[in-house]
């Protein structure tokens, strides 16, 4: 059975329309990629199944509940954490108060001095620098702040929007290496992402979205040979995020 | 299809107020009515830098209170006509408005809305250390008319009558300005300073354009104050009420809408009338509990103004509108 | 002498400024909110330690405590049935109902307490204190330390606790704040409970030394407004330095240049400085 | 058109409740007189005390009493000169707003046909208010405005009962002659006054006939009456040392000043509060224990039990649980001054009133006040009006100058508080 079902998603701000029709489905223990060029509608899709946006059409159903319609405070408890796009980091507080801040959901408070010691040992840096505000940290810091936040909710399931965006390449290596490491441990990871070499190299299963729809779907590894795929990224397909 | 449902509530509304004086011909009734006037002139002269280009000011009393003193200081010191004294307030207000408008509007949203009172409470505490103009006490107009100049009337019948076409041509000004490219340019700050200058609207400019043309308006509705009442002092030619009375009309009817602020002031002023009228010779305050709350409850359930209810229930614009 | 005098005097009510305006302040940097009723939140504080000390006989402690949690309270009202209605919509929506509910406020007082002047009997605080020549009321002395302390107090609060860490999140970043499982409805109306509160525990210290009526909050809401500019909006450190520049400022200039002057100088000077430095002393750039 | 509707709907609201208003009572037996006082906004308890006094007054003309002695009116019932007829009053809110007073003013002559008007306390209210009167015929007493040209510009109908700021400047420079004369050192004085148009015209006045009486000013300090902090001010006074400080003062700024003067352990050898903030009832509980000998300006004392002003002060008392004070009082000697012209008019008619009005001569002991008597002059102006002056005794006000009213001995130098 499927962990997260995502059925004729419809997102509309205003007039305009951000996710036209999206379905799409992320098994238990699965590490599936979003792909999709710059406006395709990822983001809008990621924080549709948040609870951020509201879906105007279409549902979301998560472990066989229903989750739109639910506000992203709501879905958060329930095992289901989003790293947004941009990390949007609380950079007027400290690095131990964004993760603290990462735990608000958290049922069991218990838990949370293990969290602490699970994220610090996953970031060493971000033990370092734990008194420093977040304002201060160098990009690839923040991503790891930006991930370790989100890990203090205990997630079953984590939503990463761009997580590699702006970094520099050894970075973004490490931090690929962090990712199969906790998908070793039982995160169901859905990841979404431009760069198509780096998401199919860790996904068993990829969804490629264009103006708002799927194109294409289909296994990790076979996706890396879709002519079409290649297509879609040299830009036969317009950004269509802002149109009508 | 568009020109007539537009046109038709126009010519209902111009009727309804040439003939307001032929049916409410008694005098207290005629003095609501130029009062109404009167809000509602100063409101849409706030309207077109405040609601048009989203400029919230909450300072516009300084304008009002240099034409309200305009006529009288020319009264006292010359013993001309008020009259003449008009067109010393809007130079006065423009100039104000150009030296104000061209470091304020740096500023956005709050701040630009904090410098407006700020300023406008400037200059009220200094007027009333100013001997010239009266300080506190203030000045008065002629106690009676020396000639029809003086503007000075027994009966209220002429200054509804003068207000009127004052505020006919004030909407009609808005009414083109709405059709301008200038009208253009002030929606498209108001949506966004960023993108309107990436689409090369002048936006600094156009904003001090606005800003010194409503200050004109706002100048001129201060001088018919003052000529009717024949009197001023700094507190009701500077004071914040005044500026707060004129964003109240224009938010509850619909800023930033041709007749938004006359729709507003012809709830405000017969509410405010019927609340003091009421509840006034009691002395309970129940006048501004009656008062305050129903604006409370306009702001809870209706924050776009009355004039976006009315579109809502409106079905034709609603037709119109879901047509597309 | 007499000039360390006029700025002890200065900064002791500076004191109270910063602490009122520190409420003021939470609320306009989170919700970028107006409020115009913020003046009315001090007075209703002053008629509250009225009513604790005449019928219940409490002291300055009894008071205070007393119109900090009545405020408190009322403060989460209005935000529940009110604010957050308000909130999303147009600014000019935010300046129609804070208007109103400033003139509801007051003049409910208004009808309850009537026009007269009341002032609190005289409390177990009284008598002035010299230190080295220097006179220092002691109604106003404990009032202003108080209010220091508990503006400080406030900013630890937001900075060092879970509660105002959270606060903050939904200041910073409404949605990210949401995605961390924060309800920020419930920390809107908690920032509005903790902005009336430190109102009306400014009106319970200025009860203390100064009489007032159903108006008197006009005066304070327009203070608040300048300190809360001058010292960048959401920042309680902010309004705390600006509260005591704004207390010394009109100190000097009654003393220097006479009484009329002291608003005129603290217009300009903040007219001045918004041209200069927009985002305020210590706001965010 | 909606809007239309909604405004002919109010104004005929409005219109249904004045005839109901009008119905209840009989208003062919009744002589109405209208009331504009700013019960509401900044000057509201002004307003509101003088309203309940005004209301006092009414009671004790509409109704038997024969208590309170040469009263004029007071024994008859009603107006004896036409049958018994009961004043009527009708009051407005002008919430200290010029406009609306003119407005309001309008309202009660075109709507309520009201016979007479009285109003308006703020001077810029009595201004705009007068004219309307004027413009339509209708007698307007000036209660108790201060400004010196609400009378005097060629005005018919406007007359006005109590003393103006001139007067009150004459009566502190006599004071000052009279100690002076007892070997009082006052070689210099400060005028300490509030800046909108009360203290702004008293100020003036004092400064002017200062001039005249040759007693310097050592220093006029106007200041805003909505002040938090007083202490710059009095530091500016402790530097001059002045020998008499004047306030002219507001309620809270007034026990401001009382309060931080003994904070700051500053104390003059005489204040002289100028009536208002002084006289408010509120002023003695908060601070008697700092203000002893402080000396107010007053028409108007309590007086010994079983006086009139007493028996007076007591109806007042027992409507409102305070003290009458001087603001109300002289609104309500001018009222009676006012009801005394009417019955002698023995009409309605507004030009017999005004006439009534012009031959005005009330002796002091018909009066509740301490003037020498009511006279109009041509202006419309109370010639005879005076002032007393009074002095902080532990608890209450004495009455300590003219020396030939005085009912306890002056204090000289005030002994101010325990500081």
């Amino acid at each position: 059975m499927s962990d997260l079902v995502v059925e004729h998603l419809e997102v509309r701000y205003g007039d305009l329309i951000g996710v036209a029709d999206v379905s799409m489905r992320v098994d238990n223990g699965q590490i599936v990629a979003l792909l999709g060029s710059n406006g395709a509608g990822k983001t809008t899709t990621l924080n549709a199944i948040a609870g951020l946006v509201h879906a105007s059409k279409g549902r979301v159903t998560w472990r066989g509940e229903v989750i739109s319609g639910q506000p992203s405070y709501q879905v958060v408890g329930k095992g289901l954490a989003l790293s947004p796009e941009g990390w949007r980091l609380f950079v007027s507080q400290t690095v131990e108060q964004n993760l603290r801040l990462g735990a608000t959901a958290l049922a069991d408070r218990t838990r949370i001095e293990a969290l602490f010691d699970r994220v610090y040992r996953l970031f060493p840096r971000l033990r370092e620098r734990r008194h420093q505000l977040a304002r201060t940290l160098s990009g690839g810091e923040r991503q790891m702040l930006a991930l370790g936040r989100a890990l203090m909710s205990e997630p079953k399931m984590l939503l990463l929007d761009e997580p590699s965006l702006g970094l520099a390449p050894t970075v973004v290596e490490s931090l690929y290496d962090t990712l199969l490491q906790l998908h070793g441990d039982g995160l169901t990871l859905l990841l979404a992402e431009q760069s198509i070499p780096l998401a199919l190299g860790i996904a068993d299963y990829a969804y490629v979205l264009q103006t708002g729809r799927v194109a294409i779907e289909g296994k990790a590894t076979e996706m890396e040979s879709n002519r079409q795929v290649q297509e879609i990224y040299l830009g036969i397909g317009t950004p269509t995020e802002l149109q009508r | 299809m568009n020109k007539i449902p537009a046109l038709s509530p126009t010519v209902l509304l111009a009727v309804a107020l040439l003939i307001y004086p032929l049916i409410f011909s008694g005098a207290f009734y005629l003095d609501v009515g130029v009062t109404f006037l009167l809000a509602a002139i100063s409101a849409s002269a706030w309207n077109i830098v405040g609601g048009y280009a989203g400029q919230v000011s909450v300072g516009h009393a300084m304008f009002f209170g240099l034409g309200a003193y305009a006529p009288l200081l020319c009264y006292k010191l010359y013993g001309w006509t008020p009259m003449a004294g008009i067109p010393f307030g809007i130079a006065a207000s423009v100039a104000l408005a150009i030296l104000i408008g061209i470091p304020t509007f740096r500023l956005t949203g709050h701040y630009f809305s904090m410098a407006t009172i700020a300023v406008a409470e400037l200059i009220r505490i200094y007027f009333g250390t100013w001997d010239l103009v009266g300080a506190a006490i203030g000045l008065q107009g002629p106690a009676t008319a020396r000639g029809w100049w003086d503007l000075t009337f027994r009966s209220e019948l002429p200054y509804y009558y003068i207000f009127l076409t004052v505020l006919a041509v004030l909407l009609s000004f808005t009414y083109l300005m709405e059709r301008h490219r200038f009208g253009y340019y002030l929606r498209a700050i108001k949506v966004g300073e960023r993108a309107a200058r990436s689409l090369g609207v002048p936006v600094q400019q156009t904003k001090i354009r606005a800003l010194v043309l409503s200050a004109m308006f706002t100048s001129v509705a201060g001088s018919l104050y003052s000529v009717k009442t024949g009197f001023i002092d700094p507190e009701s030619g500077f004071g914040i009420l005044v500026s707060v009375q004129m964003v109240i009309i224009a938010a509850l009817g619909g800023a930033g809408r041709l007749y938004g602020p006359l729709i507003g002031a012809l709830i405000l002023i017969p509410l405010q009338t019927a609340t003091n009228t009421w509840f006034g010779g009691g002395g309970t305050g129940l006048t501004f509990i009656v008062y305050g709350g129903i604006i409370v409850l306009i702001a809870r359930y209706e924050p776009g103004g009355i004039y976006d209810l009315w579109e809502q229930i409106s079905p034709r614009r609603w037709r119109r509108k879901h047509a597309s | 002498m007499l000039l360390l005098q006029v700025i002890v005097g200065g900064l002791l009510l500076g004191a109270i400024y910063a602490l009122f305006s520190s409420g003021l302040t939470l609320i306009w940097g989170m919700m970028n909110f107006i409020n115009f009723a913020h003046g009315e939140f001090v007075m209703l504080g002053m008629y509250v330690s009225l009513l604790v000390v005449m019928y219940l006989g409490g002291g300055p402690a009894a008071f205070g405590f007393g119109a900090a949690f009545a405020l408190f309270v009322l403060g989460v009202v209005v935000y529940l049935s009110l604010i957050r209605y308000v909130l999303r919509g147009p600014m000019l929506a935010q300046i129609l109902s804070t208007f109103g509910l400033a003139l509801l406020l007051r003049y409910t007082a208004f009808w309850i307490f009537s026009a007269n002047f009341v002032s609190l009997p005289q409390t177990s605080l009284s008598g002035t204190i010299n230190v080295g020549g220097i006179l220092m009321p002691i109604p106003q002395l404990v009032a202003g330390v108080i209010a220091i302390l508990l503006t400080i107090g406030l900013h630890l609060m937001l900075t060092c606790t879970t509660i105002g860490s959270q606060l903050l999140a939904v200041s910073e970043d409404r949605g990210a704040a949401m995605l961390m499982g924060i309800k920020p409805d419930r920390m809107q109306a908690l920032a509005w409970g903790l902005s009336a509160g430190a109102a009306g525990i400014a009106g319970a210290l200025m009860a203390i030394a100064y009489p007032w009526s159903p108006s008197v909050g006009e005066t304070f809401g327009l203070t608040a407004f300048v300190v809360v500019a001058l010292g960048g909006f959401g920042s309680v450190p902010g309004a705390l330095f600006a509260g005591l520049i704004v207390g010394l400022i009109q100190a000097l200039s009654a003393f220097w240049f006479g009484p009329i002057y002291k608003d005129i100088v603290v217009y300009a000077l903040f007219v001045a400085l918004l041209w200069l430095r927009p985002q305020g002393l210590m706001g965010k750039a | 058109m909606k809007g239309f509707r909604v405004l002919k709907a109010v104004a005929a609201a409005a219109t249904a409740f004045t005839f109901y208003a009008a119905a209840q009572t009989n208003a062919a037996e009744s002589v109405k007189i209208g009331i504009i006082w700013p019960l509401t906004g900044n000057a509201a308890a002004a307003g509101q005390a003088s309203k309940a006094a005004a209301e006092v007054a009414a009671d004790i003309v509409n109704n038997a009493h024969p208590e309170l002695g040469d009263l004029p009116l007071a024994k008859t019932a009603g107006l004896p000169n036409m049958g018994g007829a009961k004043l009527e009053l009708i009051f407005v809110d002008h919430q200290g707003n010029p406009s609306l007073a003119q407005q309001l003013a309008t309202r009660l002559i075109t709507q309520d046909k009201v016979h007479v008007l009285m109003g308006a306390y703020q001077s810029s209210c009595s201004f705009t208010a007068t004219a309307v009167a004027e413009r339509y015929g209708i007698p307007f007493m000036v209660g108790e405005s201060a400004a010196g040209n609400i009378t005097g510009r060629g005005f018919k109908w406007v007359f006005r009962g109590t003393p103006i700021a001139s007067d009150y400047a004459r009566t502190y420079m006599r004071f000052f002659a009279d100690m002076k004369k007892q070997g009082k050192k006052i070689d210099s004085i400060a005028i300490v006054n509030e800046n909108t148009d009360y203290g702004t015209s008293v100020a003036d006045a004092i400064v002017e006939e200062a001039k005249k009486a040759n007693v310097p000013v050592a220093l006029r300090i106007p200041y805003s009456a909505s002040s938090t902090d007083v202490s710059a001010q009095i530091l500016q006074l402790k530097e001059k040392n002045p020998d008499v400080v004047i306030f002219i003062s507001y309620t809270a700024d007034s026990i401001l000043y009382m309060k931080s003067m003994n904070n700051l352990q500053y104390k003059p050898p005489m204040v002289i509060g100028d009536d208002t903030g002084f006289s408010d009832p509120s002023f003695i509980p908060a601070v008697a224990d700092a203000a002893q000998g402080a000396m107010n300006r007053s028409a108007w004392a309590i007086g010994k039990p079983g006086s009139t002003t007493y028996k007076i002060n007591e109806m007042y008392k027992a409507k409102t649980g305070r003290d009458l004070d001087d603001t109300s009082a002289r609104n309500m000697q001018s009222f009676f001054a006012l009801a005394d012209a009417i019955n002698r008019a023995g009409s309605t008619d507004p030009e017999k009133i005004r006439e009534a009005l012009t031959k005005t001569d009330l002796k002091p002991e018909q009066l509740m006040m301490g003037y020498q008597g009511v006279k109009f002059d041509e202006t419309g102006q109370n010639i005879l009006a005076a002032t007393y002056l009074i002095q902080l005794h532990d608890k209450s006000y004495e009455l300590v100058w003219p020396d030939n009213a005085a009912t306890a001995k002056l204090q000289w130098p005030m002994t101010g508080g325990k500081n």
